[in-house]
Parts: structure tokens; sequence; C-alpha cells
């Protein structure tokens, strides 16, 4: 059942990730962005890490994306050209490699697995708080400090004089 | 141990620097100078104080009483370690008295002689900074805070003889020149000096006096090792103390402002090479050899620059001879073994001699920059203070019995007479020719026909009191200060029994030097030809220079070939510059257009070229397109994987 | 297997419930605003207008499915799935009641109780805003992109009040699980008593998340025609209103569950009669927790057409300069209060 | 359970894809995107190995990337919007007004 689910976020991910670089509309691209954000959510949900699935759909689709699209909306940004190597002619050929080498690399099996979920790892968000406020107590209030300075920043850039 | 005062001798002068230096600007004449002055006179109460403190102590007998204080530890690299520490010991004590004391009266004669100057606060900074090093020259515990005192008062010098440093000095040198004469000089003495100190640490591990001087007693060094040692420090004293080979920069020193020669080219500095070999007795009572140049150079300086000093018509260059003439005194002392002898001449010559200076300076106030005798005359009306005084230091220096020159220099002439009977014959002539140069500057100044031009004379005026009275107190040292050294026909002999401990040391090793005094009939008869020449001195002095009829014609009549080299003063400098200046200046030439302009700039260009042909062709990369790096830098990522992989 | 279809059950149920009740607010919407206004509403439909909403489903349906020219064709027809599905989604961990026995199983009244709920919520929430967005943009309309522009910007700007608001209450209950959250104020004083300015923010962030007046800027009339659904008609503007109402509802589920203690009423529970039997305690709890959803409805309909409507400025500037330091502040003074307990 | 190799594969064809965008479009905004993308690459593989070890550390490391992506896409988006005020377009060729 995991298996299934997991390679049904990856290649999800794998194909938005692709899409995402290759088409010409920007708001298109960042579509396909936050859905290959949920495909990998999916994956961290797969992996046990619900705290960080949550927070990846929070932040990186939530407020992130939503704020690409905020700016493509603002700047009103139509389709632009593809390079030459995205074009449609060259894509298929593009399209066939890169499904040639996923088959390839699925078909690949070096017997490798993830050990299974340890029960009662469920109360994980607390164990991740422990840490963050821990042992990474210095580092998560320079992470403050360097979200301060990005407002200041951003603020700086874009304000008109 | 408990807290000793006396390095605050150190700490009131770098305050007035300081204070000076950030300050000056917004403070008056009076604030500036007053405070520098302030400052020293705390110094000078601090001396004093070491100096009770010193006399107080009971030292083990004979040792002499020392207190020595460790401010910070300085250098410790390998072997070598060197304390910020400071000595007081009677040497010392009495140096840093002299020092302070006549410092002083010269600071406060300063505040009226500077009034009209517009940079006093550049010049009272440059004087407390002088105090300042020069007083951690005399209070280092070791050779190299001696050494550190030694390069400051030479930069304080350099500083100040240039302090008019847009002014000319003589039609062809600038006084900025003269600073540098003064200076370039200097560093030949320096670098004796230096190597002398490679030598002491070599051979005996440190730079404490107390130290080395207990190693070279126990363990000397070699013969030759010691009479290098005494000679290199011999280079370095002639060059600061202005003996043969190096004394001509010290005329030529006078083109500073006149307090400045008092203070720095007279009383304190140049007596910085006498401390210096006084301090260091016991490496030339272990270097006969050493001990006898210090005795004959001094003796030559002094009789060679007396002979200059009689045909100059300068103020400030007679007395500057004299100076080098007196100097040599000192080493003639020293060299006879009599350190406490030179020491003693030291402390009457400071009296006297910045008497003279400032004496000269207040004529030369008076009479707005002229220096010419043969333009002067007369003056003692005009200036009778600073006559009176000018006549006291005079008789002084010519020793006149009863004035302080008088004993110092009969007790430099005994030892002399015991140590080398020609020596003693030099040193007397030298007081002969003192005797008739300085009469001669005496009656020209302010006896006979006023020769001073009329516009001159109509601002003729007496200086202020601010600079009248140092001349008063230093008149009355001048008379006094030699009592405080009576011969032993005469009286106690105090400084010689305040000092005496520092150098007591030498008597267990050499009784020849010091031992067996003269009898008191040889030293009635010293006394007697000293007393002879210096009235015989006076005597030629008034018959050529006090018959106003001959005046014009001494003038007119045209100079001999003996006194226009003289006047050429032996043509020395020229001499120099022949040999040495000149030289040095081509092969300078050579290797600033050859080895700098042609080999080292060529290196230089040609690696700025390199980079900047390569710049030229890396600069092909740089697009400008972030993409274009990133592309390389993946591509570079790619490289280093495979090679990982690989 | 019975687990999942259980599961399946209750979402199909949940569903069926979500949008009745929404059909009905409409109804309501226009019912309560004719008794503000002193008219009578709709009444021509069955008693009461009660089939109305039908009548308005089925012209929905009936209507042209219209898109404007030179608009994102795709993107269009997304935008209205994209508005409704995040709002559907957060019923998932909210807990209507305890549990209820049905034929030997115990049935928890709650679709899934994720370990982390509350942050569920807030990641879904979030979503929102790409249906309107989407919309705005799409429509390739300058009314629709400047609706949908002030939508993203209030939105954005509210949910942090609205997550910063919620903090205080998990540091006191100590666990991100919804379930967790009522059974705190089962045993202890509702939170809208221990924490009344966390609630009073958590509302107000609420109604301008649901965009409702008076936050209503993105679908100002007078400004905007009708802001970033103003190009849409037929089932796809059914399905902006649905996600408005279910948005309302949401909303209005969570500030109960949140802040007046969820699906528990206070001393009737403990009756020995509802002790004693689960099952009618488990309905007790379900009408318990309706009744309140219901209460909050009326809250918003009463609002609505009470108040009048912000200026832009006046948005942002409470957003930001009011509600974010306040919410701050709190969230300090619960901190520092929460201390108080530690050893 | 979930193949390792396969979760790092798709890690790898991710961040390759990113860096595709980075290196092929001019559009300023997609190669953020792209960036983006790379980043969520690393953290996938992040989660990976964290399961694979029962370390949390990694998920912490996690956390603050997108902490960072984040701040850069805040500072970034604000370049596009100066950018664009001043070319009236974000093509990234079209920003060469610092060269010679």
């Amino acid at each position: 059942m995991r298996e299934v689910f997991f390679y049904f976020f990856a290649a999800l991910a794998v194909l938005s990730g692709l899409l995402v670089i290759t088409r010409r509309n920007p708001l298109t691209a960042a579509l396909y962005l936050v859905l290959a954000f949920f495909a990998l959510a999916g994956v961290y949900v797969l992996m046990d890490a619900f705290f960080l699935a949550a927070v990846q759909v929070a932040v990186y689709a939530g407020a992130i994306m939503v704020l690409f699209l905020f700016v493509i909306m603002l700047l009103n940004l139509g389709p632009d050209d593809l390079p030459p190597i995205m074009t449609r002619r060259v894509r298929w050929l593009y399209a066939a490699a890169s499904a040639a080498l996923v088959l390839l690399f699925l078909g690949l099996d070096l017997g490798r697995r993830l050990p299974a979920p340890t029960p009662g790892a469920a109360g994980e968000v607390g164990a991740i708080a422990a840490r963050l406020f821990g042992d990474y107590l210095l580092p998560f209030e320079i992470t403050a400090v360097l979200l301060l300075v990005a407002i200041v920043g951003s603020v700086a850039l874009a304000h008109r004089e | 141990m408990d807290f000793q005062p006396f390095p605050l001798i150190l700490l009131f002068p770098l305050l007035g620097v300081l204070a000076n230096a950030l300050l000056g600007r917004r403070l008056s004449l009076r604030a500036s100078g007053g405070l520098a002055s302030l400052m020293v006179f705390f110094s000078f109460l601090a001396a004093g104080h070491g100096f009770l403190t010193l006399r107080d102590l009971e030292p083990a007998p004979g040792q002499a009483p020392r207190l020595v204080i460790t401010l910070w530890e300085w250098i410790a690299s390998g072997d070598l370690r060197v304390d910020f520490s400071l000595l007081l010991d009677p040497l010392s004590s009495a140096m840093a008295l002299i020092v302070t004391g006549v410092g002083f009266l010269i600071h406060v004669y300063s505040i009226g002689y500077m009034a009209h100057d517009r940079d006093y606060p550049r010049f009272f900074a440059y004087l407390n900074l002088f105090m300042l090093a020069m007083l951690l020259l005399v209070l280092g515990d070791n050779f190299l805070v001696l050494f550190v005192g030694w390069e400051g008062v030479g930069l304080c010098s350099y500083l100040l003889i240039g302090f008019w440093y847009d002014r000319m000095f003589t039609a062809t040198m600038s006084t900025a020149q003269a600073g540098q004469k003064a200076f370039g000089v200097n560093r030949i003495g320096d670098f004796g000096f230096l190597i002398a100190l490679f030598l002491i640490f070599t051979h005996f591990h440190s730079l404490r006096f107390d130290t080395v001087f207990a190693a070279a007693l126990h363990h000397p060094a070699s013969a030759a090792v010691m009479t290098a040692i005494g000679l290199l420090l011999l280079v370095g004293a002639a060059g600061k103390s202005a003996q043969i080979p190096l004394f001509v920069w010290l005329p030529d020193a006078m083109a500073g402002p006149t307090p400045v020669s008092a203070l720095i080219h007279a009383a304190t500095m140049v007596t910085a090479g006498v401390y210096m070999v006084a301090r260091s007795h016991v490496l030339y009572a272990l270097a006969p050899v050493a001990l006898a140049a210090v005795a004959w150079i001094g003796a030559l300086t002094a009789l060679l620059a007396a002979t200059i000093a009689t045909q100059q018509n300068d103020i400030k260059k007679v007395l500057a001879y004299s100076t080098v003439s007196q100097l040599g005194t000192m080493f003639l002392g020293l060299g006879s073994a009599a350190f406490g002898a030179g020491i003693f001449h030291v402390l009457t010559h400071a009296f006297f001699k910045a008497l003279l200076f400032l004496g000269a300076g207040s004529v030369i106030h008076a009479l707005h920059e002229e220096q010419d005798i043969r333009k002067m005359g007369g003056l003692r009306r005009q200036l009778p203070i600073t006559f009176a005084t000018f006549l006291v230091a005079t008789l002084a220096i010519a020793g006149f019995p009863g004035l302080s020159g008088f004993f110092s220099k009969d007790e430099i002439l005994a030892a002399a007479f015991q140590a080398q009977p020609l020596l003693w014959g030099m040193g007397v002539l030298t007081a002969g020719l003192t005797s008739y140069y300085m009469f001669r500057l005496l009656f020209l100044t302010f006896f006979g026909a006023s020769r001073l031009a009329p516009e001159k004379a109509a601002h003729l005026h007496e200086s202020p009191r601010v600079m009248t009275l140092p001349l008063v107190a230093l008149a009355l040292l001048s008379i006094a200060g030699g009592w405080l050294g009576l011969p032993p026909v005469l009286g106690s002999h105090w400084l010689g029994g305040f000092l005496g401990p520092v150098f007591a040391d030498l008597h267990h090793l050499e009784g020849g030097a010091h031992g067996g005094h003269l009898g008191h009939a040889t030293e009635w008869m010293l006394m007697g030809v000293s007393t002879l020449v210096a009235l015989g001195g006076f005597a030629v002095a008034w018959l050529r220079f006090l018959k106003p009829a001959a005046l014009g014609d001494l003038f007119a009549t045209p100079a001999s070939a003996w006194q226009r080299l003289l006047a050429d003063k032996y043509r020395i400098d020229e001499l120099y510059d022949a040999l040495v200046v000149r030289p040095l200046g081509r092969l300078a030439g050579f290797l600033w257009r050859w080895i700098d302009e042609l080999l080292i700039d060529g290196l230089v260009n040609f690696s700025g070229l390199a980079v900047r042909v390569g710049g030229e062709v890396l600069r092909l990369l740089q697009t400008g397109y972030v993409q274009t790096y990133a592309f390389f830098m993946v591509l570079g990522v790619i490289v280093l994987l495979l090679r990982l992989l690989a | 297997m019975a687990e999942l279809l259980i599961t399946v059950v209750k979402i199909l149920v949940i569903i069926l419930v979500v949008l009745t009740g929404v059909a009905y607010m409409t109804l309501a919407e226009r019912k309560v605003s004719a008794f503000i206004q002193w008219r009578l509403g709709p009444n021509r439909v069955g008693p009461w207008g009660l089939l109305q909403p039908i009548a308005d489903g089925l012209k929905f349906v009936l209507k042209e499915d219209f898109t404007p020219p030179g608009a994102n064709r795709a993107l269009h027809a997304l935008a209205p799935m994209l508005a409704m599905t995040p709002a559907l989604l957060t019923y998932a961990v909210i807990p209507f009641g305890g549990t209820l026995p049905v034929f030997g199983h115990e049935v928890r009244l709650i679709v899934a109780d994720l370990s982390i709920g509350i942050l569920f919520i807030f990641a879904i929430a979030s979503l929102g805003v790409y249906g309107i967005a989407v919309g705005g943009w799409s429509s390739n309309n300058k009314y629709a992109l400047l609706g949908s522009l002030r939508a993203s910007a209030q939105m954005i700007s509210y949910e942090i009040a609205m997550g910063l608001a919620v903090i205080p209450v998990i540091m006191f209950v100590g666990s991100l699980k919804l379930t967790d959250i009522v059974a705190h104020q089962g045993a202890n004083p509702w939170f809208v008593l221990s924490q009344p300015l966390s609630c009073l923010l958590f509302v107000i962030a609420a109604f301008a998340e649901t965009n409702r007046l008076p936050f209503d800027l993105p679908e100002a009339e007078p400004e905007l025609v009708a802001g970033y659904h103003t190009e849409y008609s037929s089932m796809k503007f059914a399905m902006f209103m649905l996600g408005e109402y279910v948005n309302m509802m949401t909303a209005s589920a969570l500030i109960v569950t949140l802040f007046f203690g969820g699906y528990h009423l206070p001393w009737v529970e403990t009756l020995p009669f509802f002790q004693a039997n689960a099952a009618w305690l488990a309905l007790l709890q379900v009408a318990t927790f309706l009744a309140k959803v219901a209460l909050w409805l009326f809250l918003f309909l009463w609002v609505r057409w009470s108040l009048p409507r912000f200026r832009y400025d006046q948005l942002m500037g409470l957003g930001w300069r009011v509600m974010l330091p306040l919410a701050l502040a709190n969230l300090a003074f619960y901190g520092l209060w929460s201390l108080k307990d530690l050893p | 359970m979930i193949n390792l190799d396969h979760a790092l594969i798709v890690s790898f064809l991710l961040f390759g894809t990113g860096i595709a965008g980075v290196l092929l479009r001019r559009n300023a905004i997609v190669v953020f995107m792209s960036i983006e993308l790379m980043l969520n690459a690393v953290n996938l593989a992040l989660v990976t190995f964290s399961r694979l070890r029962g370390d949390l550390d990694a998920q912490v490391l996690c956390f603050f990337v997108m902490a960072v992506a984040a701040a850069e896409a805040a500072i970034g988006l604000g370049l596009v919007i100066a950018l664009f005020r001043r070319h009236a377009s974000i093509d990234l060729d079209r920003a060469t007004l610092l060269r010679s």
C-alpha cells in the first residue's frame, strides 16, 4: 500500500517538476510547483514525517507559492518564449529520454529499504520541538533574525520612492 | 613592595603631551605653556620625593640604594626577556632632578620666548614629549628602556630643531635640513650603540643593568669583546653627546628655538652620552683601552671645539661649540675614571650652560632674531638682568673660583692629572680658551659701543619677567651648584658621597683607577693653575675686545689663514661631505636608478602587468550572465562527482 | 475493512450534512436579511420558502456556462474546485462528538484524529487563497484580478493573526490534536473564558478569512462589481458560493471547537441518564455541536447585515497594526502565564 | 517498505530538473521556482535519511531549509519587482546594467 502511494506521489512530483520548467506561462508553472510540493508532502507523510508534511503545505504551498502567485499576478506576466531546447519538437525526445530514465531507475532495485515505522513515532512533533528548542535553539533564533532581515530587505527593495 | 610614586615622574609629562597634543589648539598660550610647565614641575616634585625616599633607604653596606619598579612585562621571546621597568638609584635620581629642575625653568622661560609664535601648542607638546623621553632614558632599568628614551629624545631633538620648518637657518641650509643632519649623524651613533647592545646580550644574556654588570664583574668576556662593547657604546655616546667624530650636528642644531638649544642641546639630551657611559662604568672599568679612548676623545673634542669657538660670530654657535667643548671635558673626566666628577660637571654645566643659552635667547628676543655679535655691543644698560645673569654664567664656565664650574672642572682636571698629565694639559688649555672665548662673547655683546642697526636699537627692551625669573634662578644655581662638590681641601664632597655607592663596585676591582687621593699641596697647585689660566683668558679677551678703538680695526683687518680655518670649523663639514656624504649619495643614486627603478620596479610592474593580462584573458569568461556561471558551477560539481565515483 | 467502511460512511455523512447545511444557509441568509430589513424574504417555494434552495440549485444547473474570451480555460474551470476543496477538507479533523456505539463498534465521531490536527487545518486553510487567486487571474478581467489580489493579501495578512491566536490554546492543552483540545475544555473552563482575547482575535480573523462583511472587500460591489467571481456563472459560480458558505461553516465549527467547548454541554452531560446511555450521550454531543455551530452561523449573518464595510487601508491597518501586535502580546502573556505551572 | 534508492533517485531527478530550470530559463520567476524545486529535492533526501537512521535532526534541518527558502523568496521576489520596475520585464538577459 505504502509503496504504491510512494510511486504515485514520486511520479507526480517528478512530472510536476518537469512541467514547472517547461511551461511558458509562469502562473501555470507556479501551480505545477504547488502540485509538486503537495506530492512531496505526500511522500513525507509516507515517511512518517507528519509535522514536516504539514509545514511543507503550510509554508511552501500556503505562503511562499502564494507570494509567487501574487507577484506574477501583480506584474501581470504573460507567457514568455521557451529556450530552443524546450520547444515542442525537441520536447518529445526530451520527455522520452526522461521517461526511459525513470523506467530504468524504477527497474533498478538494490534491495535497500527504509525501516518499518517505529510505534509511537506519532508524537514526533514533540520530539522535533525538543530538538528545535534544545540543541538547535541558536540556529532557530538566527533563523528568526534572518527572516527579519529578509522582511526589511524586501520592503527596501520593493518600496517605491 | 610598597607603592612607589616615582613612576609619576614619567606620568606627568605624558599627561602634558596628551593635553597639548589633543587640546592644544583650544588652549591659550598661557594655558598651554602653563600646563606644560606645571606638569614638569609636578614631575620635579615627584623626582624630589624619589630622591628623599632614596636617601632614607638603608641599603646593604657597599651597595647603592635602589628602587626598581616593573610596570609590565614587555618582550619575552626566546632568551630575550625585557621588562618595562624603571630604576631609581642615586645616579638616575640626580639626573632626573637635573632634567626636571632645569627643564621646568626652561619651560617657564619658553612661555615668554614663544609668545609671538602661533604654533605654541606643538612646541609645548614636543617639549613635554622630550621630557618624557629624557626621563625614560634616565630612569630605565635596562639598556632597552634606555634605548627607547634615547631614540625618543633623538626624535624630539629632530622635531624641535626643525620646529620652524618653513625658515632658512643659514643661506644654504633650511632648519628642516639641520634637523635631518642631526638625525642622520645620530643614526651612525645609534648604529654603534645597537651593535653594542647585541654584543651585550649575546655575552651576558640580559639587558638589565644589574644583571649585566654582575655578570661582567664575575664572568667577564674576553678583553677584545669588552673593548668592542666599550668602543661601540662610545660611538653611540659620541653621536648623542656630539664628540669627535660625530660632533658636527650640534652647531647646526641651533636652528631650533633657543629654549630648545638650552634644554636639549646643552643641559640634558647631549649629556645622555655621559650618563650612559657613567651607567656602564663597570663595562669600561673592564676595558681599559675603551676607557682611555673615552678620555682621549673627550680631551681632543674639548680642545678642538674650544678653538673653533674663538672665531665664531653667531652668539648661539659660540655657545654650541662651547657645549661640545664642555661635553668633551665631561668625557675626559669619565675617561679618567672619575665618573662622579663627570656627572658633577653635567650638573653644573646644565645650570650655567642653560643660563647662557637662555641669556642669549633673551638677547636674541630683544633684538628680534639678531644673532651676530658683531652687530651688538653695549647691551648691558638696556638688558641689565640679562647682563648680570650672563656675567655670572660666564664666570662660572670660565672657572672663576667659588662658582660652580670651577669645582666640577677642577675635579675632572685633577682626575686627568692623575691618569695622564698630557690629558691634563689639554684640559687646562681648553679651560684657558674657554675663558677667552666666553669673555670675548661677553665683551662684544654687552660692552663697548653699540653697533646695533638703528631700527633694532629702537625696539630694544628687557625681556618679560617670565623669562628673567628663570634666568635669576639659574644664576643662583650656577653660583651655588658647585658647593655640592667641594674638593677635599675645602670641605665635604656631598655629591660624591651621594653618588659614590653607585660607582663603589669599582674600588675592589681596580685600585689604580680611583685609588689614592692627591696630596693637598698638589690640589692647591692644580687649583691655582686653573685660576691663573682662567684669568689669563680673561686678560687676553680684555686686551683684544675692550679697547673701543681697536674694535673697528679688528673686524676690518683681514683674518689670517689660521683664523679663517677656525672660522670655517676646520672645514670638517666639507671633509665629511667629500668623504662620506657624497659617496653615499652616489651609492644611493645608483641603488635608486638601477636597483630600485630598474630591477624592483620592473619586477613589480611585471607582476602587475602579468595579472592585468591574465585578467584580460579571464575576463572573456565573465559574461555577466548568472546562468553561465551557474553552468560552470554545475560542470564543476559533475567533475567532482565523477572524481568521487571513479 | 470495517474501519475503512466506517470512515467512508463518516465522510459521506459529513459531506451530506455540510452541503445541505450550505443550501439552507443561503435560505437563512435571505430570511435573516429580510427580518433585519423588516421584510418577508423568500416565501413562494414551499412553506416559508423552504424549497427555495432546491429551486436555486436547479437554476444554477440550467444556466449557461460562460467562459470569457481571452481567459485561460483550464484554470478558469479549475479555480472553483480549488476554492471549495480545502474548505471541505478541514472537516476531516474536527470532532463533532465523542464515541457512538454502532452494532458493537465504538465509532469515534471524527474522520481522522491526526496528531498534527491544528497544523493540518492551517495548512489547508492557507490553500483557500488559490481558488480565489486563480479564479481572479484566469478571468481576464481587471475587476476580477483586483478582487483576487485583495483577497490574497487579506487572507495572508489575517492568517498570521489567526495562527498566533491559536497558539496559546495549544500551549494550554499541550497537544495539536483537536480531540485533546475539546477534551481539555470538557475538564476545564472553555477557552473563551480563560483566553477571551485569543478568542476575539480568532473570531475577527475568521471573519476576514471567510471574506465576509465587514471584510468582504474582495467582492465589494460598488468598487469591483463582484470581485474575483465577476466572470463566473452557472455551476462554477455555484461552487464559489458553496466554497464561501462551507468556509463560513468551517470557521464556525473551528471557533466552537477551539473556544466554545466543542461538543461539550456542561452539566447536562453529567446527568445519570447520559452517563448510562453512551449512544444518547453521543447524539446529545452531536446536537450540541450543531447547535453551537448554528448559533455562530447566525452571528455571521447578523454581522453581515448590520455592519458597514471597512476601507481597504483600514482593513490592512487593522490586520497588521492592531491584530498582529495584539496577538503577539496575547501570546507572550499566556506564554509567561503557562510558565508558572512549570517546576 | 519504500525503496531507499528510489527515494534518492526521485530527489536526484527533482534536483536535476531544478538545475535545468535555472540554466535554461530566462524568466526570473521561473528561475526562482526552479531553485525552490532544488531545495525541495534536498529536503526529500534529508527526510529519507532521517527515516533511514531514525534520527530527527535531519528533519530539523529541513525546517531550517524551509525558513531560509521563505527568506529567499521574500528577497527574491522583491528583486523581481525592482527588476520589473526598471526594465518592464523580468528577463534575466536584459538585466545588463552593470556590463561594460
